[in-house]
């Protein structure tokens, strides 16, 4: 076991404060130290993923005080899985982003390259930390990295998009608050398993309402359906590599705290029937809305939206392969989804208004990319024998098993629009002319290891789904296994009386 | 009598917190402008802290400060943890209004109007 | 006494509230907010909150309102023109 | 073994485009290796009933051959073959051809592991990559691809999900994927259940096989793809359909109470299927497009035997499909041959190849006449059984429309005959030269293949008998004849060979007065040369007699065809997308409304949250 | 209409908080004891700090405040990224207002002034009310003052970096130290002294003193970056 839970957040905030000094000693420290530091919270969570997996669960307290009293960073299979996933896509975003931010200036460049790094940090602490409140800052911390990210380029359209996005992140934050203030006001406690073990005693109707914020909230995070106004414009205003790190690591973080949420803290009856319907919801608006895009980015934003609401709907089916199910699709889509924003917008570097149109006839130029894109698309929509197939088939078995076949039906049309918004653009790729002002832009070596890493990881998970599943499958038990989980946290130190 | 004063108070608090809330959401949703916009969500952020302070007021409290000869006032404490969370909130609640104000100056720049229903270039 | 202050400065702070949202000029709003604060900063320190009363006067009273007045003066000073208006600039001369 | 047959298909469509990079001719080489070598091996080493098991993420999977898979086999490897060697010849000096290969390889490779599946999920692995390595050759040539291309994956991706949900629900009431499970525990399902598995199945493999309301996308992608690949995608691939649908009508629909109206309903469809299609290909100029819809009523024929199920029209259905991979293939080798030599494949155009590419025009006769159903060859068996069995089994109205449609069929035969070979010579096609000896000797040998079956059915029966015998029906070895008139008892070939004779006599008879004629002196007129009246027609008009072919009949028949189902699928698509067009307004880019959502969505969350979360 | 829709929406939400909240007084939580009493005990009996908050702030929930000092350090810097611009005027500020001699001798008057009292504030952040975030925001206020007042007055970008940057690294370096001494991170490890006396509470006021340094530092960054933001 390499590191400890802490070090995947403490050694990115040294890092933080360090970089601003190691960038007036050398430039390029400012790009490579990031790089280090996501280096190393991938090994770490990594080996720490295996050593979960044989050992169980990792508590680790924070400042010398046991569980309910301090702040602890519970490393369970399911954290372990999302924290390891988070950290290697934020890795691959640091290696194709790493001269793709060449020629920009250095101090906007050291900004990339801190707010990069924080966001990852803070998404690994959003999955990793046990306690309500620490979960909230983490995820302010994610968020204004967001926002500086979103805003990046300046001249474009971004400072609008970050602006939507700070003004539904504050809404999201206030309704956090008040959901936390609730549950402070009834329960004296912020740690996530004392409040799980004590729950019940909360009058039913604080409690739900306190879900409710807390849905509020995380939602905004986790774009699901009116929630979500955000997120197409983020996606499609940030910078390429910054997409792929939203749609694999943000959003995956804000899913985790809303499962976290409704199975664990609350013993809510009707909450997956709720996750059921805004995933339903979410889905078939958002995957209607990307059908009719123009913009490539945006199209592949409301496509990512949508499946995550797929992924709510997995979740909210309830049982033990639902959440299976979800799981390896958030895995599918935090690996599949990246590589198609990084492609796309290598795809797209060059034109202007970023339409699907300029991407006409660029198989040819940049073949490679092109494949990749083509590939990342045949897995999304979930054709065998690519990844996608693989989780879409447990979502639909999961919901078969419970006898849910409308929902089944609805998730296959849905996937028939999907087929169609993506083979249009493939089609384009590969079998129209290309525009004759347009000048391709071959992407540098890291851009194609990180992707062509992503390509190979679908084919492989496509080919033998199983090297995945002794992961999903723990993972999926940790969460549906609440008693163990409070057992887990409040072992060290006995419970609070009543 | 006591008690009911304190009921008094507590309800007066409230009131004016979540009041404070639902104010400054009001502006938040209905302003056009994108400062009064911000102010509002400022104000919002007032009313949750006052709100959170609320929740640990006990009656008759005393701050939760230890001063020699009085280490027995325990049960007189008002709660610390929602003070401690204040604090937090109130800085990152700084922060944000910080960024959402560099935001409206790039806005203004980009687009020379800070009204919200002008600045819609990404739609659909 | 204590009660009468506490609802004094809550049914300030509301109105202040109220009158930093329906005033059209930025600045009167944003300084009814630095007010909005200040009576926060009071609450609190009527709640038995010293710590926090502090933070709040120093962030929410000058800093936040500080920021906002640059922001005005960056852009435009009332609600309703959106152009921009040398208003504040003349005011402030 | 079997996994070595899949290792070297995937390895060598791998190879084969990366080889591609070094030379050609490697290129050429590695891809016919990487079809004959598998073929080979499949045919030398794998037994039928030999089976491969292994699990994937909890769900058993199993991969064997039975007879009824080995029967297709023979229509899926040896068209793929042939059509393989027919390939490199013609698609020389296309760009991308590593892509088309490679394809094409795992096209072959995807049809085999359907036949190998034993369970349902690799069976639609399979099907998946068969129906995406299918679409990318529909888009190969860079025509209307996003009409035509989006329409076949569109169409293609409802069956295959249809198919995945009832193979999901299976799942969910089995606990297992495999297909004999299904067959043996499909009575004790409820009968909703029963009803919804075959009808989501038979929608899934209806696609494929080009079925009534689900056909529309045949003519385009059968007439867009190269023709080297069209002979396998209508002559193998259409079939990989009517081969679920055997497995559905046999071992699943008998079950079902009050299932023979869904055989009524499919054979129906079938039989419309049949009689549009060939109308349609009445009404093409294209050759393309006519082989297209040919195709697609030819499946209806099919379709109609499946559907009816007594053995004697499953016998005379899969004789039939076995036929149809023949001429069809052979066809549309022609049609690619010629296109290849003249550049067009349009009647209107290309008249009078008959000196220039007698070959070809040899292999077109037979497969013509196969297809048209005249004896002696195959097509002619195959139909014969199929009115036999529909009349035995009482079912008089469709053998009408049947009879109508296969009458209406020789329209077209006699269209596609005359207006690539016979007529006028045109000058334009003067240089015009025989196809390559490597296109010309597939299509022969498909050609002749059709003729041997014609005149020694039994040799296919046999297969086809072991396949049904396997699927429940009674054995029926050795004993034809009791099932059609057209065998007598010395079991299989007696009855056909005296007409053999009598058609090989007249055969010599024209050939002989078709050579003597040729000696004659002939005047050979153009089409520009008109002597009956006196207008003199100006130089841009086409006055092939091709046009407006059968505009008599055409005519009497246009009520039928004004109903176009495309049209209403057009409309149903250009409906969906306003209305999206309309749902994702929602997303109204100003950020206050995003935050107004946000509150009503937490207020209709607060109002109804008693009833929402159950309290 | 569309204020009508909002002040409706707003009603009902405002009628759910009431509801949360209000009854809280007159039932009570249903768990009398929470975290706080273990706060308050501990804090007296194994921290020997007086003010609670701080002992909360600064080791309970000293993760948190790391995150907070997190937060602050990128809206400063995100301010930075987004108000960036190729050619910046780098010495010109945007005066709000020219100001009289009596506020520049005032302001001068009352800096050093100002910035002790912060500095007391987060010295004695274990003891009395105050601590680094309060003292470190009023430091702030005390250099915006003197921004205000003199058009002149700069700080150096650099020297605010620095600090901010130490401050930042010695607050993750004594999380470390903890880890290595007591076995998790931000632990105490110090000896936590008597009460009430300066020395004490072991490493809290030696943390606090760094967020507070981190706070004026980061502060006073955000209004300089923002002051000298011009107007285009």
């Amino acid at each position: 076991m390499v590191g400890s839970p802490v070090l995947l957040i403490a050694i990115p905030l040294l890092a933080a404060f360090m970089i601003p000094l190691l960038g007036m000693i050398w430039k390029e420290l400012v790009r490579i130290i990031p790089g280090l530091v996501l280096a190393f919270m991938m090994i770490s969570s990594a080996s720490m993923l295996m050593y979960v997996t044989n050992n169980g669960t990792i508590i680790q307290t924070l400042a010398g005080w046991e569980a309910p009293w301090g702040i602890n960073l519970v490393f369970s299979p399911l954290t372990a899985f999302l924290a390891t996933l988070m950290t290697f896509m934020g890795f691959i975003v640091w290696l194709y982003s790493y001269r793709f931010k060449r020629n920009v200036d250095f101090e906007p460049a050291k900004k990339y390259f801190i707010f990069l790094m924080m966001l990852v940090a803070g998404a690994v602490g959003i999955v990793i930390t046990g306690d309500i409140f620490n979960q909230f800052v983490f995820i302010e911390i994610t968020g204004i990295s967001a926002y500086a990210l979103t805003a990046f380029y300046t001249g474009r359209n971004s400072a609008e998009a970050s602006f939507k996005y700070l003004l539904m992140g504050a809404l999201s934050s206030s309704a956090l608050l008040i959901a936390i203030a609730i549950i402070y006001s009834q329960l004296g406690t912020l740690n996530m398993a004392d409040i799980a073990s004590k729950i019940h005693l909360m009058p039913a109707g604080y409690k739900v309402t306190a879900l409710i914020f807390f849905m509020m909230g995380i939602g905004i995070e986790a774009e699901i359906f009116p929630l979500n106004g955000w997120a197409p414009d983020a996606y499609t205003e940030a910078p390429g590599p910054i997409g792929a790190a939203f749609a694999g690591i943000v959003v995956k973080a804000g899913v985790y705290a809303m499962v976290r949420m409704v199975f664990t803290l609350f013993d809510v009856s009707g909450a997956m029937d709720i996750l059921l319907t805004i995933g339903l919801i979410t889905l078939i608006v958002a995957e209607t809305a990307a059908i009719r895009q123009e913009k490539l980015k945006r199209m592949l934003a409301y496509s990512s939206i949508g499946q995550m609401g797929l992924v709510f709907v997995a979740f909210g089916i309830g049982t033990l392969e639902g959440v299976y199910a979800a799981l390896f699709l958030m895995l599918n889509h935090a690996i599949i989804k990246p590589l198609l924003f990084l492609s796309g917008s290598q795809l797209v570097f060059n034109s202007k208004e970023k339409l699907i149109k300029e991407v006409n006839g660029l198989g040819k130029y940049m073949p490679f990319t092109a494949v990749l894109f083509a590939l990342g698309s045949f897995a999304i929509v979930g054709l065998p024998p690519f990844a996608g197939f693989w989780s879409k088939l447990s979502v639909l078995t999961a919901a078969a098993n419970e006898g849910m076949l409308l929902i089944i039906a609805l998730i296959l049309i849905v996937s028939v629009i999907e087929i169609v918004y993506y083979f249009r653009v493939v089609n384009r790729i590969y079998f129209f002319d290309k525009a004759e002002d347009l000048i391709p832009q071959k992407p540098r070596v890291n851009a194609v290891i990180a992707m062509s890493v992503l390509g190979a990881i679908i084919l492989i998970i496509g080919f033998n789904p199983d090297v995945v599943s002794t992961v999903l499958h723990n993972a999926s038990a940790d969460l549906m296994d609440t008693p163990q989980y409070i057992k887990n946290v409040l072992s060290a130190g006995q419970s609070l009386t009543n | 009598m006591e008690n009911q004063m304190f009921e008094i108070l507590r309800y007066g608090i409230y009131g004016g917190s979540i009041s404070l809330i639902l104010i400054g959401l009001y502006a938040a949703l209905t302003k056009r402008s994108l400062i009064k916009i911000v102010i509002g969500l400022s104000i919002v952020d007032g009313g949750i802290h006052l709100l959170l302070i609320a929740i640990g007021y006990v009656k008759n409290g005393t701050a939760p400060i230890f001063s020699p000869g009085f280490e027995n006032a325990v049960d007189r404490m008002v709660d610390p943890v929602p003070q401690a969370l204040v604090l937090t909130a109130i800085v990152i609640g700084f922060a944000v209004t910080a960024v959402a104000l560099s935001l409206v100056i790039r806005l203004y720049r980009h687009h020379h109007t800070l009204e919200i229903d002008e600045i819609k270039n990404l739609k659909w | 006494m204590f009660i009468i202050l506490v609802f004094f400065l809550i049914i300030l702070m509301v109105g202040a509230a109220i009158y930093a949202i329906v005033q059209k000029d930025l600045l009167y709003a944003v300084i009814a907010t630095g007010v909005i604060s200040l009576i926060l900063s009071a609450l609190f320190l009527l709640l038995q909150a010293p710590d926090v009363a502090l933070t709040e006067a120093a962030i929410g009273v000058a800093l936040t309102t500080i920021i906002f007045i640059i922001t005005i003066r960056n852009t435009v000073r009332h609600e309703d023109d959106f152009k921009d208006r040398d208003d504040l600039k003349s005011a402030v001369k | 073994m079997i996994y070595l047959i899949f290792v070297i298909f995937l390895g060598g469509a791998a190879l084969t485009w990366l080889s591609g990079k070094i030379h050609p001719i490697l290129r050429d080489v590695v891809f016919l290796a990487s079809l004959i070598v598998p073929s080979v091996l499949f045919y030398m080493n794998v037994e039928v009933g030999q089976t491969v098991s292994f699990s994937l993420i909890g769900y058993k999977l199993s991969w064997g051959i039975n007879y009824l898979g080995y029967l297709f086999s023979y229509i899926v490897v040896g068209l793929g073959v042939l059509a393989g060697f027919y390939a490199i010849p013609a698609m020389k000096g296309k760009k991308n051809l590593g892509f088309f290969y490679s394809n094409f390889v795992l096209s072959i490779m995807s049809m085999l592991g359907i036949l190998f599946s034993r369970d349902l999920i690799s069976f639609f692995i399979f099907w998946e990559i068969m129906t995406w390595s299918s679409y990318l050759m529909v888009v190969f040539q860079g025509k209307d691809v996003q009409k035509v291309g989006i329409k076949y994956f569109v169409f293609s991706a409802i069956g295959a999900y249809a198919m995945l949900m009832a193979i999901v629900i299976i799942y969910s009431l089995n606990q297992s994927m495999m297909i004999s499970d299904l067959v043996s525990s499909f009575a004790s399902f409820d009968p909703t259940m029963q009803w919804l598995i075959p009808i989501l199945l038979l929608v899934g493999f209806g696609v494929k096989s080009a079925m009534m309301p689900l056909h529309v996308w045949a003519s385009g992608s059968y007439s867009h793809a190269p023709m080297a690949y069209t002979s396998i995608f209508s002559g193998a691939l259409s079939k990989m359909g009517i081969y679920g649908m055997v497995i559905v009508m046999v071992s699943l629909v008998p079950i079902i109470p009050e299932g023979f109206w869904l055989r009524e309903t499919i054979a129906w469809l079938g039989a419309i299927t049949a009689v549009g299609g060939t109308l349609w290909a009445v009404a093409q100029d294209d050759a393309k497009k006519l082989l297209a819809y040919s195709s697609v009523a030819q499946l209806g024929y099919i379709i109609v035997g499946v559907a009816v199920g007594t053995p004697l029209a499953m016998l005379a259905a899969l004789f039939m499909a076995v036929m149809h991979g023949l001429f069809k293939g052979a066809l549309f080798m022609v049609t690619g041959a010629v296109e290849r030599q003249t550049g067009t494949s349009n009647f209107t155009e290309v008249t009078g190849l008959i000196r220039k590419m007698p070959w070809t025009f040899l292999a077109a006769l037979m497969s013509i006449i196969a297809l048209a159903g005249i004896p002696p060859l195959g097509g002619f068996v195959g139909k014969w059984m199929l009115y036999e069995s529909l009349i035995g089994s009482s079912h008089y109205i469709l053998v009408i429309v049947i009879f109508f449609s296969s009458t209406a069929a020789f329209l077209y035969c006699y269209k596609f005959l005359f207006g690539f070979f016979l007529g006028q010579e045109e000058k334009e096609w003067a240089h015009v030269k025989e196809a390559p000896a490597m296109m010309v000797v597939p299509m022969l040998l498909l050609a002749f293949g059709t003729f041997v079956l014609g005149a020694f059915p039994g040799l296919i029966l046999d297969p086809i008998n072991a396949g049904m015998q396997e699927m429940g029906f009674a054995s029926t070895q050795g004993k034809y004849w009791e099932m059609s008139m057209l065998f007598n008892e010395w079991g299989d070939q007696i009855m056909l060979q005296p007409i053999l004779y009598a058609i090989i006599a007249v055969f010599a008879f024209f050939a002989i007065f078709l050579t003597i004629k040729g000696f004659k002196k002939t005047r050979y007129v153009t089409t520009k040369d008109i002597s009956s009246s006196g207008e003199v027609p100006l130089e841009h008009e086409n006055l092939t007699f091709s046009v407006n072919f059968f505009q008599p009949f055409l005519r009497t028949v246009e009520p039928l065809m004004k109903r176009q189902i495309d049209k209403y699928y057009n409309e149903f698509g250009r409906g969906m997308e306003a209305l999206f067009d309309f749902t994702r307004r929602v997303y109204t880019g100003n950020g206050q409304t995003y935050a107004l959502y946000a509150v009503i969505f937490i207020v209709i969350l607060l109002m109804f949250k008693n009833t929402l979360f159950g309290l | 209409m569309k204020k009508l829709i909002v002040i409706l929406l707003l009603a009902v939400t405002g009628y759910f908080l009431v509801d949360s909240f209000m009854d809280l007084g007159r039932t009570g939580p249903v768990v009398e004891t929470g975290v706080k009493d273990f706060y308050l005990d501990k804090t007296v009996s194994e921290l020997k700090v007086a003010n609670t908050i701080t002992s909360i702030v600064v080791n309970f929930r000293g993760f948190d405040t790391l995150g907070e000092v997190t937060v602050l350090f990128l809206a400063a810097t995100a301010l930075g990224g987004i108000l960036y611009k190729r050619r910046h005027h780098v010495g010109e500020r945007s005066v709000l207002f020219p100001s009289s001699p009596i506020v520049r001798a005032g302001s001068k008057l009352l800096f050093p002034a100002i910035v002790l009292l912060g500095v007391y504030v987060f010295i004695h952040g274990h003891l009395s009310p105050g601590g680094g975030f309060q003292g470190g925001t009023i430091i702030a206020t005390g250099f915006l003052l003197m921004l205000l007042a003199y058009d002149n007055f700069s700080v150096s970008h650099n020297v605010l970096s620095f600090i901010e940057s130490f401050a930042g690294i010695f607050f993750v370096l004594f999380g470390f130290a903890g880890m290595w001494a007591g076995g998790t991170f931000l632990e105490n490890f110090l000896p936590v002294g008597t009460m009430n006396n300066l020395f004490s509470g072991g490493i809290i006021p030696i943390v606090y003193i760094l967020v507070g340094f981190k706070v004026a530092a980061e502060l006073t960054g955000l209004i300089y970056t923002v002051l000298h933001e011009k107007e285009s």
